[in-house]
C-alpha cells in the first residue's frame, strides 16, 4: 500500500517510474504488451523496406536505405531491451511473435510493390508514428520513454528522408510521378489507421492515459498528423486521396471523410495481403540462424570456464 | 588517366558487389545484433564503392551511378571472391574473412600511393576495414570453437571459397602501367594469407588445401552469380532511363 | 474481346510465372528422377501459357513474347499462388498441389466454355494437369508417411501455402461479363477443396487452418516475390530490345 | 579360360558382350570408369546450360533450353543404369562425384556467362560429343552401345538447335553477333579438346580399340569435327578462332595451329574457372535433397510391409 501510494506520487507529479520501483502488476503488463508490441514493430517494419535494399535505384538512395532498416533494428534492440528491465525476455518475446501469438503494427502486413513505397512509408508512416511517439518521450516508466527519445530522434530523420524520395519522384519524370501518386494513395488511409479505432471506441486509452503512458487520444493525434501532412503534400505536388478533406474554420480543424475500418479489422485478424509472409520471413531468419546462436552460446561458455580455470 | 580509373574500377567493383550482397542480410541475420552489425558493414563497403566509383567515373564523365546501373557484367571488374554466394551465414563470414584481410592489407599500402585520390579513400577505409576483420574473426572463432555443426559448417565454408583466394594476388598487365600508384597484387598474397593464418591458427582450423580457381574477374570474365546479381540491382534504374531518384 | 483477353491473361501468367519458378529446379531436385519430372511439369505448364499468352496477345496484336518480357508487374494478373517461392522441395509440392488440383477443376470446366481457343486449350492442358496433380499426390503420401522430419516439414509447407488458397476463388467484376467463357473462380472452391482434402485424408494429413491472405493478383497487386522473378527472366530479352532470338 | 575364349571370339566378331556374359576384369573396370564418367558429364553438364533456363530470352528458347537440359538428366540416368548393369551403384558414384574423386569432361568448367553460350555449347561442345560418341553406339558392351544408341539420336537434335541459336545471333542486331562471335572463340579450342591428347600421347586408347570399345583415335575424330565445323561456320557467318585453319589437298585434311594444351591440363587438374563450383552445386542439391530421399525410401519401405501384411 506504501508502495502503492508512493507510484501514484510519482506519476501525479509526471515523474518517471525505474525497473527497481515498485508498479502495479496491470501497469507493468500494459507495457509488457505495449513495449514489446512496438519492438516487434520495429523488427516486421523492416521487411517491407528491405525489400528495396537490393534494388535502390542510385547507390545514394541504396545507402540511406540500408542504413534506416539498420537503425530499425537498432530501435528494435533498444526496445526488447526496454521490455527486458520489466522481467520478460528476447527469447520470449521472439518465440510469441513467430507464434504468431504477438501483435505488431499491421501497417507492416501491406506490400511494398514499387520504390515510391520506400518515400511513402517514410513520410507517412514514419510520420504517423512520430506523431504517436513524441508524446511517449514522456512515458512515466524510464527505460521505455529514454528509448523513445533516441527513436523519435532517428525517426524523424527517416521521415525527411520518405519526404525527399517522393519529392524526387513527383517531379520526375511522368511515371516516376505516377509511381509517387499511386503510393500516397494506397498508404494514406492506412497511416491514419495507425493512430487507432476512434476514441470512443478506444477501451483501453483511458487506463493508459491516467498512467501517463499514452499523452493524447486517437482522434487527437489523427487529426494532428493530418494537419501537418496537408501543406506537405502541397509541395510534394501530390494528393491526398480524401475529396472530403479540408479545412474547418469552426471546428479548427479538418473536416475527413469516415474511415472505413473493415479493411483495417480484415488487417488486424491476419487477413492482410502479407501477414502470413511477414512471419514466414521472420521464422526462417529466426530458424536458419539458430546453429549461429547455439555455436556463440557454446563458444561464450567454453570461454567463460577456461577462464576460471586460468582464474 | 585510364589506367588509374581502370584499378580504381577494380576496388570499386569489388566493394560494390560485396556491399549488394551484405545489404540482402538486413532483416534475415541470424540475431538482431548481426542485422545491425552486417548492416554496418555493407554500409561501409558500399561507401568504399561509391568513393572509387566516383573516382574512375573522372577520367571519362560517368557517375557512380552510371557505372554501377548502366554497365552490363562484362564492363564490370571484380574478383570472383566479391561473387561468392552470400549462402548461409558461415559462408557470409568465411567470404568477409577474405575479403577484410585483403582490403586491409590492400588498403593500407594504397594509402600511401602516389595518387593522391585513392591515397585518400584508401587512408579513409583503412580503419573501417579493420573492424570488418575483427568482426569476422570473432566470428570465425565463435563458429569453429563452438558446437560440432558449426565447426564442421564453418570448415567447409572455408573450403568452398577458397578457390577464388588466388585470383586476388594475380598481376594485370594495368598494373605495370601504375607502378607506385597501385598496390600489385601478387605483393600482397603473403601478407594477407599470413593475417589469415594466424587467425584459422587462433581457431584451430587448417588452411584449406584446394585447388584455384582461374576466375578472370579483372578481365570480364564472370561467375554464374554476378549475372543474376547485377540483374536484380539495375532492374529498377534500367527501367526508368534518365531519371534522377 | 479485351475481357477474354484479360481473362486468358490470368491463365496465361499463372502458368507463365509456375513454369518460371519449377525450371529453376532442373540440375537441383533431390534426385535424378525429380529433374526429369519437375522439368516436364515446367514444360507442359510452359506450354500452357504460351497457348493462354498467345491467344490473349490476340486481342491487340501483342506475341507471347511481348506479354512474358515486356509488361512491367502491374500489368501482370497472376495468383500469389503462383509467385510463392520454391522454398525446399516439400515448398514446391505443396504449391503444386494446389496449383494442379485448381488448374485441373478450372481446365475440365473451361474445356467446355463457349470461346473455342479457351477451351481447346484447356482440353489439351486437362490430361497434362492431371499427371501434375498426380506426381504431386504421390510426393504429398511420401513425405507425410516418410520421416518424422519430412511429415513435419510438409505439414508446415502445407500451412504457409494455405493463406494463398483463397484468392483463387475470389470472383472480379470481369468475370461477370464472361458468362458462359471463362470458369467462375467461386465455383471451383468446393471442387478444388474437395479434392485436396481427399489427398490430404489419404495422407493423414489435416486441411490447415490459417487466416488467407487479400493477396491482389487479379488486380495487378502483387507479392515481394514477383518483382524479382520478372528481373531475373526479362533481364536478358530487355537488354535487347526489338532483337530476336 | 574358355570363358576368355569365348569373350575374344565375340570381340573378334565385333559382336555384344551383355551383363551375365563373362568378360576380364580389366575390360570391367574400362567400362565402368568411362560409363561413370560419362554419366557424370551428363550431370555436371546441366549446369552450365540450366544458368540461363530462367533467363531465356524467348518463351519458345526456355522451352527448348529446358527440354534440353532435362534430357541431359535422362542421359545420366541411362548411363548410370548402363554402368549398373556392372555391378556399381548409383550412390557409389554420386559419393565418388560430389568427393571430387570422379572424372567428368573438363569442358564444363567454363562459365556460360552468356546467351550465346547455349549456341556454342550445342553447336561446338554437343557437335564434339556426338562425334565421339556415334562410335560408341557399336560400343563391345552391349548396355552401353544402346544407350548410346539413343543418347546420339537427342544429343544431334540438340546440335541442330545450338547451330540455329547461333544463326540467329550472328543473323541478329550487331550486339548479338559480336555476342555469338565472342562465344564460338570461347568455346571453339575447348570443344577440340575433347577429343583427348594427341594420339602418340593418349596411352589408353589402344587397349580400348582392341576391345572395340573405342572405334577412332582422338586425332582422327578431331580432324573429322573440324571438317564438319568448317563450312557450317561459313553459313553461320562466324570466324573459327584460328588464323591457320585451310584445307590441305596433299594431305586430304584440315591443317590447324598447334593446340596448347596448357590450359587444359589446368583444368583437368582441377583448376578451371568452375570445378569448384560445379562439385559444390551438386553436393548442394544431393545434400538439399536428402530428407526427400530418405522419406521416399522410408515410404516405400513401410508400404512394402503393409503389403506383405496384407498378403
Amino acid at each position: 500500500q506504501a508502495a502503492q501510494a508512493q507510484f501514484d506520487r510519482i506519476i501525479d507529479a509526471d515523474g518517471r517510474i525505474e525497473p527497481r520501483d515498485w508498479m502495479p502488476a496491470a501497469y507493468r503488463k500494459t507495457l509488457v504488451r505495449q513495449i514489446s508490441q512496438h519492438a516487434h514493430s520495429e523488427i516486421i517494419g523492416m521487411q517491407p523496406e528491405a525489400n528495396w535494399i537490393t534494388r535502390a535505384p542510385s547507390l545514394k538512395r541504396k545507402s540511406i536505405l540500408m542504413a534506416k532498416v539498420q537503425d530499425e533494428a537498432g530501435h528494435g534492440l533498444y526496445l526488447y531491451s526496454a521490455a527486458q528491465t520489466l522481467g520478460i525476455g528476447r527469447e520470449e518475446m521472439t518465440d510469441q511473435l513467430i507464434a504468431g501469438r504477438a501483435r505488431y503494427s499491421s501497417i507492416f502486413n501491406y506490400p511494398t510493390p514499387t520504390w515510391a513505397d520506400m518515400g511513402a512509408i517514410g513520410w507517412l508512416v514514419d510520420g504517423a508514428a512520430i506523431a504517436n511517439q513524441v508524446p511517449l518521450c514522456r512515458a512515466s516508466y524510464g527505460p521505455y520513454g529514454r528509448a523513445m527519445v533516441r527513436i523519435c530522434k532517428e525517426e524523424s530523420f527517416h521521415q525527411r528522408q520518405g519526404f525527399e524520395i517522393l519529392l524526387e519522384l513527383s517531379q520526375g519524370t511522368e511515371a516516376q510521378h505516377r509511381m509517387a501518386q499511386d503510393a500516397v494513395d494506397r498508404w494514406y488511409w492506412p497511416s491514419l489507421m495507425m493512430f487507432g479505432p476512434p476514441d470512443d471506441e478506444s477501451p483501453n486509452s483511458a487506463q493508459s492515459m491516467a498512467w501517463n503512458i499514452k499523452r493524447f487520444s486517437n482522434d487527437e493525434l489523427r487529426q494532428r498528423f493530418v494537419g501537418m501532412l496537408v501543406p506537405q503534400a502541397e509541395v510534394l505536388g501530390l494528393t491526398l486521396p480524401d475529396p472530403n478533406l479540408a479545412w474547418n474554420d469552426e471546428t479548427g480543424a479538418y473536416d475527413m471523410s469516415e474511415i472505413d475500418w473493415t479493411e483495417f479489422h480484415e488487417v488486424l485478424a491476419g487477413r492482410g495481403p502479407c501477414n502470413a509472409q511477414r512471419l514466414q520471413h521472420r521464422r526462417q531468419a529466426h530458424e536458419d540462424g539458430a546453429w549461429v546462436r547455439e555455436a556463440a552460446h557454446a563458444y561464450a561458455a567454453t570461454q567463460a570456464t577456461t577462464e576460471q580455470v586460468a582464474a | 588517366t585510364p589506367d588509374v580509373a581502370a584499378y580504381a574500377l577494380w576496388l570499386g567493383d569489388d566493394a560494390l558487389v560485396l556491399a549488394q550482397q551484405l545489404g540482402w542480410w538486413i532483416s534475415r541475420a541470424p540475431e538482431l545484433e548481426e542485422d545491425v552489425a552486417l548492416g554496418n558493414i555493407g554500409l561501409d563497403v558500399l561507401g568504399h564503392a561509391r568513393s572509387f566509383l566516383r573516382y574512375a567515373g573522372t577520367a571519362d564523365g560517368r557517375s557512380e551511378d552510371d557505372l554501377a546501373y548502366w554497365r552490363d557484367e562484362p564492363a564490370f571488374r571484380c574478383a570472383w571472391l566479391f561473387q561468392a554466394p552470400n549462402g548461409h551465414f558461415g559462408d557470409t563470414i568465411a567470404r568477409q574473412l577474405v575479403a577484410s584481410a585483403f582490403q586491409l592489407e590492400l588498403y593500407r599500402r594504397l594509402a600511401g600511393s602516389a595518387d593522391p585520390a585513392l591515397a585518400a579513400i584508401a587512408t579513409k577505409s583503412v580503419k573501417e576495414v579493420a573492424y570488418h576483420l575483427d568482426h569476422a574473426t570473432q566470428w570465425i572463432l565463435r563458429l569453429a570453437g563452438g558446437t560440432e555443426l558449426s565447426r564442421e559448417r564453418i570448415e567447409r565454408s572455408l573450403t568452398d571459397v577458397w578457390p577464388l583466394v588466388d585470383e586476388l594476388f594475380r598481376d594485370e598487365p594495368v598494373i605495370d602501367r601504375l607502378e607506385g600508384i597501385a598496390v600489385r597484387p601478387s605483393t600482397l598474397r603473403e601478407p594477407v594469407l599470413g593475417r589469415i593464418q594466424a587467425i584459422l591458427d587462433a581457431a584451430d582450423l587448417a588452411m584449406p588445401q584446394v585447388a584455384p580457381s582461374m576466375a578472370g574477374g579483372r578481365r570480364g570474365m564472370h561467375s554464374s552469380r554476378l549475372g543474376y546479381l547485377l540483374a536484380e540491382m539495375q532492374v529498377l534504374a534500367r527501367a526508368h532511363p534518365g531519371a534522377s531518384w
